[in-house]
C-alpha cells in the first residue's frame, strides 16, 4: 500500500508529462502565421472558383484546422469559405492544376467557389460571390485555442477557353490526325499499298460462295450499338463490300437489325451494293429488316431464325455484349461458316473459340480497306500503323524511364 | 470397342454436355456441400476502404443492372449494403438502368432494417435517370439540378443529402454494373473528371475488362461475378443470410463438370489421332 | 439536288463532328452544356427512328397474318402482344398525376408486373442458356491441336480451377497464379487490342467528319 | 410423321404442366388467393416461360417459338412505353409545348424534332434521302465524340499507366512482360507488314498474348454463366415448386 502512495505522484507526473494538456499548450510559443498564401483563378474551368495555397504549417496534426475567410473588400468582412483539417488537401492531390513538382506535397490548396450570376438575395453570414470580380483571402491557422491570421491576397476567377490539362490529348489528335491525312493524300498519288494478309476476310468469298452452293440464306448481324458507334460504322462498311459480292452471286442476304437507324442505313447500303452489283431488281428491303431493341428478344427471334432457316453463313460483325456466344454457338450448332469480329474485349474469346475467322479489334475496322482496295483507306491504315509504331516507341521509352526512375513521359501522358 | 468410343466422344451429342450441366446445378441446389470460398485482395480493398471510412461518411452505391444479371450482382449490392448501414454511412444509390429500380428499392429495405436505419435519415434512392455519360456528368456539376426532385420531395430538404452538391463531395463510391452505361462512365467521367475514389462490382464476364482500371488505380477494389460476390459475403460474415456463398456449390460442381468434359475431349482428340497416323 | 442529297449530310456530319470535338477541349460552361445538348438530340433522334422500325416489324407480321403464311399464328402473338403491352404502358403512362412527376409510364403498376413476370424470366432464361452453350463451346473448343491451342486451353483450365473449392489447387498457388495472367499478359494483351482500335477509330471519325467515309450515307446521287 | 410426334410431345409436356400447376395450386404450394392472385400467377406464368425458353436447347419446337414471339412483341411494346415516357416526354415534347407557367418553351429543339420528322421520308421513295440529314447528324456526332475520349481512355491511360514506378524486381519483371506483350500484340495488328521471318515471329509472340488473354477471360465467364442458370433454376425449384428453401 506504501509502495502505491509513492508510486502515485510518479504516475501523475508521467501522466501529465503523456497527455498534452490545454495548460500545457498554452505554454507553447506562439503559432506562426500561414506563409507563401497564394490566390489564383483556377486554371482549365468554367469559371466560378479561385484556388488558394499556402505551405503546410511543418508541426500540423489532425487536429490542425486552416480556415480560409474571404471577403469582396480588403477591410470588409471576412467570411468563412473553406475549412482544411491537417493532412488533407495537398497540391500533390490535384496535378490537373498544380503539376507534378515534388515540393507540392508541403503544401496545402482549398478551392473556393463562387457563382455565376450576382446573387439577388444573399443569406446573411455565409459568403456568396460571383464570378469575374476581385475577393481577397486570407487563412487563419488554428491549433488547439490558438489561431493565427495570415496576410491578404486576392484574385479574380475567370472562365478559360482551353482546358490545358487536355493538352497531351488535343496534340495526340493533331499528331494522328495530320498523319492519317497525310498518307490518304499520299495514297491517292500511290494506289498501290501493301496490306498484310487478314484471313477472315479471304474468307468471305468462299463463305458467301459456299451459301450459294448450298442455295441457303447469309445472316449479317451489325451488333448492339446505335449508329453513332464507331464498331457499328465499321460493320456496316462491311455489309457493303460483302452484299456487292453476295449480288454477284444471286444468294440471299438477311440483316436482323438491332437499332431501327441501322436498319435504315443498312437498307440504302444493301440496295446501294445490289445496283452496284447490276442487281437493283434482286434487292428485297424486307431482308433488312426490324427486330427488336431488347437484347435477349433479339438473341432469341434470331437464334430461332438460324435453326429454322439454317443459314449456310454467318457475319456477326461490330459491337456485341453477352450475346456473342448465343449467336456463334447457335450458329455452330446448325454448321454454319461464320466470320465473327469485334472490338468488344470480353466477347472475343467467345467468337475466337466458336467461330470459323474471327477479326480482332483492329482487323474489324481495316476490313473495309482490305475488301475494298481504296486508296483512300489503304492509306488511312498506312498512318494508323505510323500511329502505332509511335506509339511503340513512347511505350518502351517511358517504361524504361519510369522504372529507371524518371516518369517524365508518364506524367506528360496523364489525362485530366 | 474402345476406339469407337473415343470416336463418338469426339462427336459428342451438344444435348449429352447440356444434360450434365443441368444435373451439375440442380443436384448441389438440393443437397447443400457447404464448399465455400476464398477471398482475394481485389474484394478486400473495398471492404477495407468501408471499414476505415469514419461513421457517417457518404457512400454513393451506383446500382447500374437490371433482372438478367441479378444472381450475379444482386448479393453484392446486399452485402455493401449492409456493410455501409452496420457501419452507420450515409447512403446515396443512383442507377442509370430503368430495370434495376425495384430490385435497388428491395435491398434498402431488407438491408436497412436489419440496422434500424431510416429513409431519408441514414439512406436516400436518387431514382433512375435516363442517359448514361449524361446523366454522370451532370451529377458532377450539381445533383441537386439532375436530381431536383426525390421521392416527390426536393433533393435540398432531404436530410442525408446535405452535404452532397456534386460527386467530389462523396467519400467513396461503388459502381456494381452489368454493362453499358456503368463503370465506364463513372470511372471516365465520375471519378476521373470530378475526383473521388471509387471501387468495382461486375458481372465476372466483364471483370477482365477492368483490370487496367485497376491497376491504373482508377478502381481501388473488383468485384467480379458471383465469386465476388460471395468473398465479400464472407467478408462482412453473412455466408448463411446472403446467396451467393450457397451458390458457389454448384458452381464447383459445374466447373469440375466441364473441366472433366475438357480433358475426356481431348483424351478423345489424341486417341483418335494416333489411330489415324498408324 | 446534289447539294441537298449528297453535300448537305456532309457538312451536318463535319460541324455535328467538329463542334463535339472542339468541345471536348473548352472547359467553359456553354461548351459542357452543348454536350448534353447534342446527346438529347440523338436520343430524341433515335426515338423517331422507332416508328420506322415499328413499320419493318409490322409490316413483316401482318403481311404473314394477311396471307396466312405457314407460321402466321405465331405473328399474330407477336402483334397482340405488342399491341397490348404498348397499350396498356400508354394508358398507364397517361393516368400519371402531372406530366413532370416521376412516375413514368414505363414504372406504372402494369407495366412492372410484365415486365417481372414476362419478360423478366425470358430474357433471364435466354440469357442463362449461355451457362450450357459456354459448356459445349469449351468442349469443342479447348483441344490441344495447335501449339497457340495448347496455350488457350491452358490459360482456361488454370482459370477454372480456382472455382473449384480443392485444398491442393489454392496450395500450389493457382489464385496468385490467375492474378497474374489477368494482370500481366491478360491486360497486355487487352492493352495491345485497346490502343490499336483507338488509331482505328481516330481514323474512322476523321474520314467520316472530313467526308472521306460515307458509305453510312447510302449509295445513289 | 414427324410434325404429327412433335404434336404429341408438346401436348404431353403442355399437359404435365399444366397438371403440376393444378397440384400447385390445390396444395395451396402457390397462393393465389385475394390480393395474391397476380403474384402467384406471375410466378405459374414465369415458370411456363422459362420452361419453353429452355425446350430450344432440345431443339426448335412450337413451345419455343410461341415463347419466343411473345418475347419479341412484349419488349418491342415496352420499348414503344419507354421511348415516349422516358424520352421524347421529358426531353422534347415537355420543354416544347409545355414547359410550365414561368418558363418560356425551349424552341432550339425545333432542330431535333425536325430531324426526326425527316426519319419518315424514308415512307417516301421521291424524299428518302432527307433521312440523310439525320443519319449525318447522328454518326457526325458520334464520330466527334469519340475521338478525344478515346484518345483518353484508350492511349493515355493505358499508356501511362502501363509506365509503372515499382522497384521490386517481381514487379519491375511484370512490367517488362507486359510491355512486351503490348508490343508484340501491336506489331501483329501492323497491316503494311508481312507476317513472315522476324515480323512473324515477333507477331507470333502477340498471338501467344492474345491466347493467354482470351483462355482466361473464356474460363472467367464460366462461372459467371452458371451463375445466372443458378438463378433460374432457383427461380423453378423454390418459387414455383417450393422443393427447396
Amino acid at each position: 500500500m506504501r509502495r502505491l502512495l509513492i508510486f502515485l505522484p510518479v504516475l501523475l507526473a508521467a501522466a501529465i508529462f503523456i497527455t498534452p494538456l490545454p495548460a500545457q499548450a498554452q505554454n507553447n510559443p506562439p503559432l506562426p502565421a500561414v506563409t507563401e498564401l497564394e490566390a489564383q483563378d483556377t486554371p482549365n474551368d468554367s469559371g466560378s472558383s479561385i484556388l488558394v495555397t499556402w505551405k503546410a504549417w511543418p508541426n500540423e496534426t489532425s487536429e490542425t484546422e486552416y480556415i480560409v475567410l474571404v471577403s469582396g473588400a480588403k477591410d470588409g468582412q471576412f467570411f468563412e469559405a473553406a475549412v482544411v483539417p491537417g493532412g488533407l488537401s495537398f497540391k500533390s492531390d490535384q496535378p490537373r492544376y498544380f503539376g507534378f513538382a515534388e515540393k507540392n506535397k508541403d503544401y496545402h490548396y482549398a478551392s473556393v467557389k463562387l457563382s455565376k450570376e450576382e446573387v439577388k438575395e444573399p443569406r446573411k453570414g455565409i459568403f456568396q460571390g460571383k464570378d469575374g470580380t476581385e475577393y481577397f483571402f486570407k487563412v487563419r491557422l488554428r491549433h488547439g485555442e490558438q489561431s493565427s491570421d495570415s496576410g491578404l491576397v486576392s484574385a479574380i476567377s475567370s472562365e478559360n477557353w482551353f482546358d490545358k490539362g487536355k493538352l497531351n490529348n488535343f496534340i495526340l489528335m493533331i499528331i494522328f490526325g495530320f498523319v492519317v491525312m497525310w498518307f490518304i493524300q499520299h495514297a491517292k498519288k500511290n494506289p498501290n499499298l501493301f496490306i498484310r494478309k487478314i484471313s477472315g476476310l479471304d474468307a468471305v468469298d468462299e463463305a458467301i460462295g459456299r451459301a450459294t452452293e448450298m442455295g441457303k440464306p447469309i445472316f449479317y448481324v451489325t451488333g448492339l450499338l446505335p449508329m453513332s458507334e464507331l464498331p457499328t460504322i465499321a460493320s456496316v462498311n462491311i455489309l457493303g463490300r460483302a452484299a456487292k459480292i453476295v449480288a454477284e452471286h444471286d444468294t440471299l442476304l438477311k440483316v436482323p437489325c438491332y437499332d431501327p437507324i441501322v436498319m435504315s442505313v443498312a437498307q440504302e447500303v444493301v440496295k446501294d451494293s445490289y445496283t452496284k452489283a447490276g442487281r437493283p431488281d434482286a434487292y428485297r428491303e424486307e431482308n433488312v429488316f426490324y427486330v427488336t431493341s431488347d437484347q435477349f428478344s433479339y438473341v432469341a427471334a434470331v437464334d430461332g431464325m438460324m435453326m429454322r432457316e439454317k443459314p449456310a453463313t454467318n457475319f456477326l460483325l461490330g459491337y456485341f455484349y453477352a450475346e456473342s456466344l448465343l449467336l456463334a454457338e447457335a450458329g455452330a450448332a446448325i454448321g454454319a461458316i461464320q466470320i465473327a469480329g469485334t472490338d468488344a474485349l470480353a466477347q472475343l474469346p467467345f467468337f475466337v473459340t466458336t467461330c470459323d475467322y474471327t477479326l480482332i479489334g483492329e482487323e474489324l475496322y481495316a476490313a473495309s480497306a482490305y475488301l475494298s482496295r481504296e486508296p483512300v483507306l489503304l492509306g488511312s491504315l498506312r498512318g494508323q500503323d505510323i500511329g502505332k509504331a509511335f506509339l511503340m516507341a513512347v511505350l518502351v521509352i517511358g517504361t524504361a524511364l519510369t522504372l529507371a526512375g524518371i516518369p517524365f513521359l508518364k506524367h506528360l501522358l496523364t489525362p485530366f | 470397342m474402345e476406339k469407337s468410343f473415343w470416336e463418338k466422344m469426339q462427336a459428342i451429342d451438344r444435348r449429352i454436355i447440356f444434360l450434365f450441366v443441368a444435373i451439375g446445378v440442380i443436384v448441389p441446389l438440393v443437397v447443400e456441400l457447404k464448399l465455400g470460398v476464398s477471398v482475394t485482395n481485389r474484394v478486400k480493398n473495398i471492404y477495407n476502404k468501408i471499414e476505415s471510412l469514419p461513421e457517417r461518411s457518404h457512400i454513393l452505391i451506383a446500382a447500374d443492372f437490371d433482372p438478367s444479371a441479378a444472381p450475379e450482382l444482386y448479393p453484392m449490392l446486399e452485402s455493401v449494403l449492409n456493410h455501409c448501414f452496420r457501419k452507420n454511412h450515409k447512403v446515396i444509390v443512383a442507377t442509370l438502368w430503368p430495370g434495376g429500380v425495384g430490385l435497388i428499392k428491395k435491398s434498402l429495405d431488407e438491408q436497412s432494417k436489419e440496422y434500424d436505419r431510416v429513409k431519408e435519415e441514414d439512406y436516400a434512392f436518387l431514382g433512375f435517370k435516363t442517359g448514361g455519360t449524361a446523366v454522370v456528368l451532370s451529377m458532377g456539376q450539381d445533383m441537386k439540378k439532375t436530381f431536383p426532385e426525390v421521392d416527390n420531395k426536393p433533393y435540398i430538404d432531404i436530410p442525408v443529402l446535405k452535404g452532397v452538391d456534386k460527386l467530389a463531395d462523396i467519400s467513396y463510391a461503388v459502381a456494381i454494373s452489368a454493362g453499358s452505361p456503368g463503370i465506364d462512365n463513372w470511372v471516365i467521367y465520375g471519378s476521373e473528371k470530378y475526383g473521388f475514389e471509387i471501387g468495382g462490382g461486375c458481372t465476372g464476364v466483364m471483370a477482365t475488362q477492368y483490370f487496367p482500371y485497376l491497376q491504373a488505380k482508377q478502381l481501388n477494389g473488383l468485384m467480379g461475378g458471383l465469386k465476388g460476390a460471395a468473398e465479400y459475403e464472407m467478408l462482412v460474415g453473412r455466408q448463411e443470410t446472403g446467396s451467393a456463398v450457397k451458390r458457389m456449390d454448384p458452381q464447383a460442381v459445374t466447373h469440375i463438370i466441364i473441366i472433366a468434359f475438357i480433358i475426356l475431349g481431348n483424351i478423345a482428340y489424341f486417341s483418335t489421332r494416333k489411330t489415324n497416323k498408324s | 439536288m446534289v447539294l441537298l442529297k449528297r453535300q448537305i449530310p456532309l457538312i451536318i456530319a463535319f460541324i455535328a463532328g467538329i463542334v463535339m470535338l472542339v468541345q471536348y477541349y473548352i472547359p467553359l460552361q456553354e461548351s459542357q452544356d452543348l454536350l448534353s445538348e447534342f446527346t438529347t438530340w440523338a436520343m430524341i433522334i433515335g426515338a423517331f427512328a422507332l416508328v420506322i422500325g415499328l413499320s419493318s416489324l409490322l409490316h413483316m407480321h401482318i403481311g404473314k397474318i394477311r396471307r396466312l403464311a405457314p407460321g402466321w399464328g405465331y405473328s399474330l402473338i407477336t402483334v397482340v402482344a405488342l399491341v397490348t403491352t404498348a397499350g396498356v404502358g400508354i394508358i398507364a403512362g397517361m393516368q400519371r398525376p402531372d406530366p413532370d412527376s416521376a412516375i413514368y409510364g414505363s414504372q406504372a403498376a402494369q407495366i412492372q408486373w410484365m415486365y417481372i413476370n414476362l419478360m423478366w424470366p425470358l430474357g433471364g432464361t435466354m440469357f442463362s442458356i449461355l451457362a450450357f452453350f459456354i459448356a459445349s463451346a469449351a468442349y469443342r473448343a479447348f483441344r490441344a491441336r495447335t501449339f497457340e491451342a495448347t496455350v488457350l486451353l491452358i490459360a482456361a483450365m488454370i482459370v477454372m480451377l480456382e472455382v473449384v473449392p480443392i485444398k491442393i489447387f489454392a496450395a500450389i498457388g493457382i489464385p496468385e497464379i490467375n492474378n497474374w495472367i489477368f494482370t500481366c499478359p491478360n491486360m497486355a494483351a487487352q492493352r495491345g487490342i485497346m490502343l490499336g482500335v483507338a488509331l482505328s477509330v481516330v481514323a474512322t471519325s476523321l474520314r467520316i467528319i472530313f467526308g472521306i467515309e460515307r458509305t453510312y450515307l447510302g449509295g445513289g446521287d | 410423321m414427324e410434325k404429327y410426334s412433335t404434336a404429341i410431345v408438346v401436348g404431353i409436356v403442355v399437359a404435365v404442366f399444366i397438371i403440376v400447376n393444378v397440384i400447385l395450386l390445390a396444395t395451396g404450394t402457390i397462393d393465389v388467393s385475394e390480393g395474391n392472385f397476380w403474384t402467384g400467377f406471375g410466378i405459374i406464368v414465369g415458370a411456363g416461360l422459362t420452361l419453353a425458353m429452355y425446350s430450344f436447347l432440345y431443339k426448335d419446337n412450337p413451345v419455343f417459338k410461341f415463347a419466343e414471339h411473345l418475347y419479341i412483341g412484349i419488349s418491342v411494346g415496352y420499348f414503344i412505353v419507354m421511348t415516349i415516357y422516358d424520352t421524347l416526354m421529358p426531353n422534347l415534347f415537355t420543354p416544347l409545348f409545355n414547359p410550365g407557367p414561368d418558363k418560356a418553351p425551349k424552341l432550339i429543339l425545333i432542330i431535333p424534332f425536325a430531324l426526326g420528322i425527316l426519319m419518315f421520308s424514308r415512307f417516301t421513295p421521291k424524299y428518302a434521302w432527307l433521312f440523310r440529314w439525320s443519319i449525318a447528324f447522328i454518326v457526325g456526332f458520334g464520330a466527334g465524340v469519340a475521338i478525344p475520349n478515346i484518345i483518353k481512355a484508350n492511349i493515355l491511360v493505358q499508356a501511362q499507366s502501363s509506365m509503372v514506378m515499382v522497384t521490386d524486381w517481381w514487379s519491375t519483371t511484370c512490367a517488362i512482360i507486359a510491355l512486351i506483350g503490348v508490343i508484340t500484340v501491336l506489331l501483329y495488328f501492323f497491316f503494311s507488314l508481312e507476317h513472315s521471318g522476324a515480323v512473324g515471329k515477333i507477331s507470333r509472340v502477340g498471338v501467344l498474348f492474345l491466347m493467354i488473354s482470351f483462355g482466361a477471360s473464356f474460363a472467367y465467364t464460366v462461372m459467371a454463366r452458371i451463375s445466372l442458370l443458378i438463378g433460374r433454376i432457383n427461380f423453378l425449384l423454390k418459387d414455383w415448386l417450393h422443393v427447396i428453401d
